[in-house]
């Protein structure tokens, strides 16, 4: 079956290689031409337990895992019913096992999947020093369309430091692979490659959020390790230094995000990134840097909750906190990256206009995009470098929370001459001293409410799209379940079902007239996002008109929403 | 470093705002206040080269009360708030300020934390061993015994922390304390702080007037005897063992390498990204 | 003029009395059958600045601020600008001044009120020893009606240890007062008592709180003392050992909290009390005291906000945090107190209601109320214990969290033999084990909120009231407002106005079926709260359907929302 | 104290849950569970008696590991959790467990304020100067030069924390260092921790094999040479000069009184609100 995306896993035990061949399979298809996405599930062994690569590989950008897997290929069984969930199988697709692990398992068996018997250990044992990952990645390449050439130069890349030899028994070994797979039958097989336009990125969404701080200026971050916001902040510390910023590992959240506020009150945008629990503890800072209109940002990267829950899973479950969580009234920024490519952009926007409003922005994006890797087109640069507006002098008294007509009292740093003020978290005047006058209180959260109500925020706030005819329906949703949403659009639309996506990226302030043009012509809204409390459905009830008819599909962590499921729910409501 | 370089031409009220503090006649931190705009003046460092952090208390209230720069924080955080700025700004002179609840009770773990990193910020803990801005708790230096307080009306039944020991083992490299009664001493200090490149902790006995009385009679328990500051921890702990919490003056001073950031070779967006280039 | 609630202000700089004389006054007016109020304003000096006590006399109970004061009397004029706006004045007003503290301020003479001159500081001189404070207690007394016997009489208790000459004088100072009572004119007078049915309290709401928690059972707390939230911990401390517990002052808010889980864990009921910086704290431990279902009570006074904000003045700024500060999906348990004596039955239900559902409770109270002294009727005894269900025992394995009908897990506390289990904020089974598993997380969620969501909380929810006729007209609303709330219903009523008052004391879990209830017959709701951004009302919409016709009527702190500025409201709604 | 006393019929195993640690194969802390569970055998203290609290880490996971009652709860806050248990339940036999990064990072501040409140429990930090659970990040007490965390690429850049010092500074009553590697001398060590009636600190070097593959040689560093338990805190600091931090044994113990309640005098909830009855 040729099709236009393929969905493989790859399975086995610690040090199976798993990963390994995933991406380099990911990055051959890359350079094949294709796109892909990685994810990753883990069990719970701290090191060397089980793994499994979730790929698929397609000739458009990917957004979204598929509802099922073509390919399965197990080095082993270990632990295999753990994994069992998160790998939905059906008659069509092909298992593919070393028999050295036994017996296909039951639980795998009835899943009417084809079995393909390979001998993956024993084709590897041919060459000493070869690795049966590698005669598995041979021949996934071959089954689903990848050239030979892609996979070896990939390979030789990442191992060429290794030495001749372990480039020459790889080669070999994927060699093996690809001369084994004759004996699979027919399984998926990718369409052409499209044309290679320009030169592809491999990335993560960690990465990418690292990549759009530093390109909208970022130059100082403080950091306390968090699964799975962690490798954000291993991206940012050997980087920032080249840009002539640095990273500090701090004792605490509440250390890192406060460190934060420092660097931006001497005018260095600054950044930090963190999970739930850690943005628990950031959150009475972030209330300061509200009050003290100081920008900072802060990336969530949402895993499974409450408490401690699932460090290493996905889930949209910190909505609530992170557009509610900050005691009195304290409007901020909160924005959310629609894909792993977005999260680059959306880390870039944050920047800007946290800096630009002078108030704190978190950026919501979650283990689905922050760990897994996606083959995208390169990013072209924005070329907007954040900017705050800076006190400029003056004879008069400088007032550093001056009432301004868009809310926004330009800032003097620490080194200007004659801007000197105490930045204030108590309720103060324009001169910023403190002040428990009602007309001070009023005043000054009218002007932080203002700066971001009147604010031109642009298309950015959502993205919009039609898929087939005059859709009457819309999905709106947020975050990473818009890719899933997308697809499931895309495939409606070719049922006769059309669909309008508003994938909701600026979470708030609240944009109620471009919702209502938004929703022009829409009679029926489902809103999809995955939690267990409707979190998104809530907040929109709360601050749009929607119309009568809406409906809310949820549903926890940490199994992925898949496009079958989103797309059951819109032909019903059709 | 040029802005260390004295001026002649800058007078201590210079760096004194008109804001009237909230504080009680007779409040030990008016002490402060004046030993720090002094050493401002005697450095004449110019005021809007010098940060002032602080964190939430009446002790915290220094930063309006000058005309350098400020920042007066929420409950504990002054030291990340310091140390965020010193790193991002080195050019800059940081000083944080607080009270002992602000410093060693919910803020103790970047105390501790800032005594290890050692960034160059001069901090004063101005210790009048209470919670003055919510009316007369116990903080980590009252004593024991000490049922003054609604919330431990038989005493805190703790030992009080001493901090300059707790600096000490935590690994701060610049040790002393002051009294506020005796401005001209803290001021010197200050400014051995500031020059200091590191962390210096400058602990400030600041008397509150209005829930602990008693302690109008600092003025007659502090004394000096540290000697000459020394640079060797043993010697450092020695003379803590016989420390009765009120000599004063500078204990302990190493040049330990202060904690920051190396340059790295500037390089352009375009190349860093290229390791994402297939 | 006979009226049935008389306001009064007394102002004076630091060591005039002024709050000395408000307490004798509030005290010996419910001696003589009436009821009342008193708050405090104090500047910003820590200690020794100007004040003013802010009283409110009445016939029946008082659970709001007037609109306007009928008297101020002013020891002296320091700073008075600062207090005016607290100090609303008529024409109708009788402002009482000592001469010797200079002319009336052009700004209070502005208010037209009428000022008779009483020098309270030569009066006082006549007798050494007797206090300007006294006299004008005196005076007071007199002028609104309540005889010099419980005035005297209170007095007298309260000085009573400072020796017969300090009575002495102090007696002769009210006489003087009284004496000097007849040069005020016609001024505002109390109607008659009610009869003293029987012993009436004076009490704060932040004493009432510690009341409520001690009857339902609470036996440690842990304190990190904030305004205005220190009263409580400080009435615990004493009261605690006396049935049996304790209380320990911790080193932040994150030990208090965690310390209240850690002996709640231990079957000992615990709280703490803080407000909005210190609860900000507080949030990542509520999401483990959530995930692994362990009651514990945090009563969260609120202020003025963001941040440090107002830190003595009241403000509704925390329903948000309060209701949605948890990351991930937390379902919790958020009551709010409507008055200064429902502290006392709101804390006591929430330490109930915790222990019953092994939930976190967050009780939300506010300056207005926790720091004001009010004379309200003997709080009967509910006589309820909180209790948890507990496990028995039994043969098969222990599970702590069983899934069961109506999702409570009996629970087993430490000593308790073949009960042993580790409490967890991973994701877990029903043994506890952690597990990544979607049917667990699934299975976990669902009961969580299904044991808030099916527990009967009876009519407690929310105090319903009708004002006039049959209205078509309701005003929902929460806290403290509820007081002016309904004194403005109970005006607009006179005026023709019906309205129903439903002050919403259950927060969370929302009562659907229950308001559904409550609205039957209404067309139009206002909903009515003290705070910049309307956070009740964006709650409202997002959980509860409304009448097409919502108003929404909210400003931020300081200052107390007044019962005319809401009548004004219902009027033009009607 | 009945409890404590040993009661012949228990046996390690029984205190050891069926539960599979998701710890690394060679992971130090296989040896604290097993000294841990020897020691409530030892004494035989009835498992529901017992209650083992954590925060999040590797080392954290422990609790479940035992057939004892646990709390696995968050990064950093075992002891105030450990302490509030102890408070209410004086009757139970509370042991608080975790890791350096726990313990010294983001649970600093609890850590010198339970040294200072002394409540009696006993905490095993189980220190392998990295943070395991999050992939191999320098944790307080890693040296300044380890450069193999992504996060700290040139090393962390600061002198690590000497937790016993710190100990000893913030006024812990109980102070011993031992390896994992040495199960029986840990076991000796709680066991004696349990019994002080105050806090007890047990810091136990415990490698980490993943990230820390070198700490396998901790077997060749670790060494005795405290001497015999001092009660004096002079001595204590003198011998800590020359701790190498590979000194194992109990360095300190001193009979300071433990943080308790007193217990007043009971009184009806009516007599109570006496107090407010006009
Ligand atoms: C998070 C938080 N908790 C509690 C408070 C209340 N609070 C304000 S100042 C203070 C203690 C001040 O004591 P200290 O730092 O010694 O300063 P002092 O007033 O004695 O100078 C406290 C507990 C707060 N503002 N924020
Ligand atoms: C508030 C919070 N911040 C960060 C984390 C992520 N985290 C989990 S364990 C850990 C460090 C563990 O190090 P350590 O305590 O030394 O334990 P080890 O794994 O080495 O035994 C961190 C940072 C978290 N769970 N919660
Ligand atoms: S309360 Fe104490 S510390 Fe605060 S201003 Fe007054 S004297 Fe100073
Ligand atoms: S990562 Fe290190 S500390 Fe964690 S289980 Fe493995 S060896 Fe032990
Ligand atoms: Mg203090
Ligand atoms: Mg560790």
């Amino acid at each position: 079956m040729v099709q236009n995306s393929v969905s493989i896993a790859l399975t086995g035990s610690g040090g199976a290689g798993v990963m390994t061949a995933g991406q380099i399979l990911l990055d051959a298809a890359a350079q094949a031409g294709f796109y892909g996405l990685m994810g990753r599930s883990l069990g719970p062994q701290i090191r060397g337990g089980e793994s499994v690569a979730l790929l698929r590989l397609s000739t458009a950008p990917v957004q979204s895992a598929d509802d099922t897997f073509d390919l399965l290929v197990a080095f082993d069984w270990g632990n295999i019913e753990r994994f069992l969930a998160e790998l939905p199988l059906t008659p069509a697709s092909v298992v593919i096992a070393d028999p050295a692990t036994g017996a296909v398992p039951a639980s795998v068996a009835a899943s009417g999947a084809r079995v393909v018997m390979v001998p993956f250990t024993n084709l590897a044992a041919n060459r000493p020093g070869s690795r049966p990952n590698m005669v598995g990645l041979g021949l996934v390449a071959a089954l689903v369309g990848i050239p030979a050439d892609p996979v070896l130069a990939i390979l030789h890349r990442s191992l060429h430091r290794k030495g001749v030899e372990a480039m020459e028994n790889a080669s070999a070994a994927v060699a093996a692979g690809f001369a084994a797979s004759t004996a699979a039958g027919e399984t998926a097989r990718l369409a052409s490659a499209t044309a290679q336009g320009h030169a592809r990125w491999s990335i993560t969404g960690n990465e990418a959020a690292g990549v759009g701080t530093l390109r909208a200026g970022v130059r100082f971050a403080a950091a306390y390790p968090i699964t799975p916001a962690t490798e954000i902040l291993e991206w940012l510390a050997p980087n920032l230094p080249k840009v002539g910023g640095n990273l500090v590992q701090t004792e605490d959240e509440l250390s890192a995000v406060v460190m934060c506020i420092g660097a931006s009150y001497g005018g260095i945008p600054a950044v930090t990134a963190t999970s739930g629990p850690g943005l628990s503890l950031m959150i009475e800072a972030l209330g300061l840097a509200i009050a003290s209109e100081t920008p900072i940002v802060v990336v969530n990267v949402m895993r499974g909750g409450p408490s401690t829950g699932i460090p290493t899973k996905s889930e949209q479950g910190d909505l609530n906190i992170a557009v509610y969580g900050v005691h009195g009234d304290a409007p901020h920024i909160v924005i959310a990256a629609t894909s792993i490519s977005d999260c680059l952009h959306t880390t870039e926007w944050a920047v800007q206009v946290s800096e630009a409003l002078q108030c704190p922005t978190i950026v919501l994006s979650d283990q689905a995009m922050g760990q897994a890797r996606a083959i995208i087109d390169h990013p072209p640069a924005s070329g907007i470098v954040a900017k705050r507006r800076l006190f400029e002098g003056g004879s008069e008294t400088y007032n550093r929370y001056a009432i301004t007509e868009d809310g926004i009292s330009p800032m003097s740093l620490p080194g200007m001459v004659a801007g000197e003020y105490t930045a204030e978290g108590l309720a103060h005047s324009e001169g910023g001293m403190p002040s428990t006058k009602a007309e001070h209180q009023q005043a000054q959260s009218d002007k932080r409410l203002r700066k971001l109500t009147s604010y031109d925020f642009g298309d950015r706030w959502a993205d919009i799209e039609d898929f087939g005819g005059t859709p009457t329906t819309a999905v709106i949703t947020w975050g990473s379940v818009t890719g899933p949403v997308r697809e499931a659009a895309m495939r409606a639309a070719t049922e006769g079902v059309a669909t309008r996506v508003i994938a909701v990226r600026l979470i708030t302030p609240v944009q109620p007239e471009r919702m209502a043009a938004a929703l022009a012509g829409i009679k029926r809204v489902l809103v999809v996002e995955q939690n267990h409390s409707g979190q998104f459905y809530r907040f929109l009830r709360a601050f749009y008109d929607l119309p009568a008819a809406v409906q809310a599909l949820y549903r926890p962590g940490p199994l992925p929403m898949r496009p079958h499921e989103i797309q059951v729910r819109l032909k019903a409501m059709a | 470093m040029e802005s260390l370089v004295k001026a002649s031409a800058a007078r201590p009220q210079d760096y004194k705002s008109n804001l009237a503090p909230v504080w009680c006649p007779g409040c030990g931190d008016y002490g402060v206040l004046a030993a720090t705009v002094r050493a401002f003046a005697d450095m004449g460092i110019p005021k809007e080269q010098v940060a002032l952090m602080s964190g939430i208390g009446c002790s915290s209230r220094l930063p309006a009360y000058t005309t350098a720069y400020g920042f007066h924080s929420i409950h504990g955080r002054v030291l990340p708030l310091a140390t965020g700025l010193k790193l991002a700004r080195p050019d800059l002179t940081v000083v944080a300020v607080g009270g002992d609840g602000d410093g060693y009770s919910i803020g103790g773990n970047h105390f501790i934390h800032a005594c290890r990193r050692n960034v160059d910020i001069t901090y004063l803990v101005m210790d009048n061993a209470v919670y003055g801005m919510t009316k007369g708790q116990a903080s980590p230096t009252t004593e024991c015994d000490w049922e003054n307080s609604k919330l431990t009306p038989n005493g805190p039944g703790v030992a009080p922390f001493r901090p300059l020991e707790l600096a000490l083992s935590a690994g701060a490299t610049f040790i002393a304390r002051g009294f506020s009664g005796d401005p001209m001493s803290v001021t010197k200090l200050i400014v051995e702080g500031i020059r200091h490149p590191g962390f210096a902790l400058i602990e400030v006995l600041s008397p509150c007037v209005t829930y602990r009385p008693e302690q109008r009679e600092y003025k007659q328990r502090v004394h000096t005897g540290f000697g000459e500051p020394t640079s060797d921890r043993n010697e450092a702990f020695r003379r803590l063992m016989l420390d009765d919490q009120f000599t004063t003056g500078l204990l302990y001073k190493s040049d330990d390498v202060s904690f920051r950031f190396t340059p790295d070779t500037p390089l352009a967006m375009e190349l860093i990204e290229q390791q994402f280039v297939l």
